[in-house]
């Protein structure tokens, strides 16, 4: 199962200043391994935050972002203790679902 | 009052001796270490980092406090091992050079065996003005040709400090190339190339 | 000669100061691309399942590292890391962190050698529990000044012979430690060198390991970080958590010593 | 094509509708879908035109942000936003990467048109940030260049 997300949400002023770190190999599918063998390409396709069930942020992704994601972007209408969920799923069908209070 | 001083000074000779006499060689107890917690891989082998030659035995010692005798020693000694080109042309191809200044591989126990070594002098020095990925641990060889001027005098010298540098700087941080069998005959003339031939761009 | 030396120097420093103005605003540039890593480290990651790791029970005896003695008592971590490596009394040897974690696992829950270290370097689809167990534990002595012994006789040697082998060359190229690492401001490549033998250069260096190394994608240890070194430095392969590893640690940690720790951080 | 895309608005009406009366669970729900043929593009140009940008503005009122110089092609951190009113889609693309397509965000009102997130690069490039405000394509690009590092391979 996929490591857990590290999120921080964080209200400061009228905008909640989101940062999210995710665990993920987002391997390209072009790179060999030591025997010479391609290693299959298992990266995260779709993001979604919800902030108290509105999405506030939808990302699609390709191999070309980093091992380990990482996102920061900020959105109006937060409070502190509201809830934001944040989504994914890979290529392979995996996914993960990690949720934040705004502190 | 005496009595005391006296016991203390005794005391204090004795803690002086003790210390001085129960020293431990560490020096030893390191190299008996490596044999035991080193695995030798690929083209780096324990043999070679235990059996030290007589240079590199001196320069871990005096790293830092070394004679000027000693120094001129090792410097005596090192410029004899040094073999010039054969055919004594000393100037190959410096598009190839380029290609083994810019390769870090060889002898890591990472690297295949019998594989082709790089010089990785871009590690270490400013060569093409183009690339901007340089070392400076050593000094800037740009312009390098341009500044020496191409004669004999400058491609001997030139090549005996690839060679072997410690031949003119004992305790050098540089590799001995040649001596240590890093790159050949063929790729020590394409460094030539790269630093001496005026159409390289160390040279524009 | 050293007359010489200087002369040409200031000549050369004449020619190429063009260049030394491009080659400041190239560091700068550097500067700032681990500065915007530095927000949202993925080693934070790697904490959170090392904690997870260390309060797991774990058989065959079925019990949790929580009751490891990382030198501070049972269970200790705050504080813990600045003082490692450190001599242990119930093993009679000196051992550094990741040696240490090894003996708990052995001794306390019970796994053998090789289960204790199996994928103590973590690749993509093989994590390692030692590099998010070590994330952890260091994590726990953020902000505290590293603060090793060498009282002890045996810390002492262990100080001694990293010492020794810091300054040892050998191998085809001639390298050692000191080879690239005992002077200011130095540079391989675009990559500046610390000196470990100044103060200062030692505290930054080794205050900020372990570190999320960009260019692997996995938290490395220092004795990832070494073996690292060693290979670059064409010697053949230290053993993992061998003697002279945590012997070259231990010089490494008192030449830092009151460097605040700062890790695990983020590096190329 | 059509027929395609109705089927498809058909497949959100329902899915919309699944959402309300939460028939599936919240981590299944997502607006937004991959599109290979956009990510696998091998040219700009190509992923352009899969992204549906015909026509674009260059302009100062869309930034792309980051050092000059990455260390390390594998992590390169981009910081992109837009000034422009009503931004509510963004794409970002390194134009010699194999597939230039790199990661595209869509911004319902009440978030800022700006992100930060890291992209690998095969090398230097430009690195392009395309934006659609009220239909229309903004773009801004910066180079990055990606160095050589260390000792060694």
């Amino acid at each position: 199962m996929a490591d857990p997300m590290r999120i921080r949400a964080v209200l400061s002023g009228d905008k909640v200043d989101v940062k999210v770190l995710i665990r993920h190999d987002m391997e390209t599918g072009l790179r060999k391994d030591a025997n010479g063998k391609i290693i299959p390409a298992h990266f995260i396709q779709t993001l979604t935050a919800k902030y108290e069930d509105k999405t506030v942020l939808d990302t699609v992704m390709g191999i070309a972002v980093s091992k380990d994601p990482f996102l920061s972007f900020k959105f109006k209408g937060g409070v502190k203790g509201g809830k934001l969920v944040v989504s994914w799923v890979d290529n392979l069908g995996d996914t993960r679902t990690d949720t934040a209070i705004v502190s | 009052m005496k009595k005391i001083i006296i016991t203390l000074f005794i005391s204090l000779i004795v803690t002086g001796c003790v210390t001085a006499t129960i020293q431990p060689d560490y020096a030893k107890a390191m190299l008996e270490l490596l044999n035991k917690d080193f695995v030798s891989k690929g083209p780096a082998t324990v043999e070679r980092i235990v059996n030290q030659d007589s240079v590199q035995h001196f320069c871990s010692i005096y790293n830092k406090s070394r004679s000027e005798e000693m120094s001129e020693q090792i410097t005596a000694s090192q410029l004899k091992t040094i073999k010039y080109p054969s055919d004594e042309n000393y100037i190959g191809n410096w598009e190839e050079g380029e290609k083994i200044a810019q390769n870090g591989r060889g002898f890591q126990s990472s690297d295949p065996l019998g594989g082709v070594n790089g010089g990785n002098c871009y590690a270490c020095h400013r060569i093409t003005k183009n690339e901007i990925s340089y070392g400076d641990i050593g000094p800037s060889l740009y312009n390098y040709g341009k500044k020496h001027g191409n004669n004999e005098k400058v491609y001997k010298y030139t090549w005996a400090k690839i060679y072997n540098s410690q031949a003119f700087t004992a305790c050098s941080d540089m590799p001995r190339f040649g001596h240590a069998g890093i790159l050949n005959e063929k790729q020590i003339k394409d460094v030539m190339a790269l630093l001496l031939d005026p159409k390289s761009p160390t040279n524009q | 000669m050293k007359l010489i030396m200087k002369y040409s120097l200031t000549i050369l420093a004449i020619l190429v100061a063009p260049c030394v103005l491009a080659e400041g605003s190239s560091s700068d540039e550097i500067a700032k691309y681990r500065e915007l890593l530095a927000d949202g480290n993925p080693a934070e990651l790697w904490e959170m399942r090392g904690e997870e790791l260390w309060k797991k029970k774990v058989s065959p005896n079925n019990v949790s590292l929580e009751r490891c003695d990382l030198g501070k008592g049972p269970g200790v971590l705050k504080g813990a890391y600045v003082e490692l490596p450190r001599y242990f009394e119930d093993v009679n040897k000196v051992m550094d962190l990741e040696q240490r974690l090894i003996f708990c696992r052995t001794s306390i829950q019970g796994l053998s050698y090789e289960q204790a270290v199996s994928s103590h370097f973590g690749s993509v689809g093989n994590p390692s529990d030692i590099e998010a167990l070590v994330a952890y534990i260091t994590s726990e002595s953020k902000g505290m000044k590293m603060a090793v012994s060498i009282k002890h006789p045996k810390e002492m040697e262990a100080y001694e012979i990293g010492k020794n082998f810091f300054y040892y060359r050998a191998g085809t190229h001639d390298f050692s430690c000191a080879t690239c690492h005992s002077s200011d401001k130095k540079r391989i490549r675009l990559q500046e060198l610390s000196n470990l033998l100044n103060k200062k250069d030692a505290q930054k260096t080794y205050a900020t390991w372990p570190a999320y190394r960009v260019s692997q994608g996995e938290v490395r240890t220092m004795q990832h970080r070494l073996s690292d070194c060693l290979r670059q430095q064409r010697f053949p392969e230290p053993k993992y958590a061998s003697t002279t590893m945590t012997a070259l640690i231990m010089f490494m940690a008192k030449n830092a010593e009151g460097g605040v720790f700062d890790g695990p951080a983020l590096k190329r | 094509m059509d027929h395609s895309r109705r089927s498809i608005l058909k497949f959100t009406t329902i899915f919309g509708l699944a959402v309300a009366t939460n028939l599936l669970g919240s981590m299944k729900v997502f607006a937004a879908e991959w599109k290979s043929k956009s990510f696998e593009a091998k040219t700009m140009e190509e992923a352009l035109k899969e992204l549906g940008i015909d026509k674009y503005t260059l302009s100062s009122d869309v930034t792309v942000n980051s050092a000059e110089i990455a260390e390390n092609g594998a992590v390169v951190p981009v910081s992109v936003s837009s000034a422009i009113a009503n931004t509510d889609y963004m794409a970002i693309l390194v134009e010699k990467n194999p597939s230039p397509l790199s990661i595209t965000f869509n911004f319902p009102e009440g978030t800022d048109a700006a992100v930060t997130t890291r992209v690998k690069m095969g090398g230097t490039s430009n690195v392009f940030a395309f934006v659609k405000a009220d239909g229309k394509w903004f773009a801004a690009s910066k180079e990055i260049k990606v160095t050589l590092g260390g000792c060694g391979g």
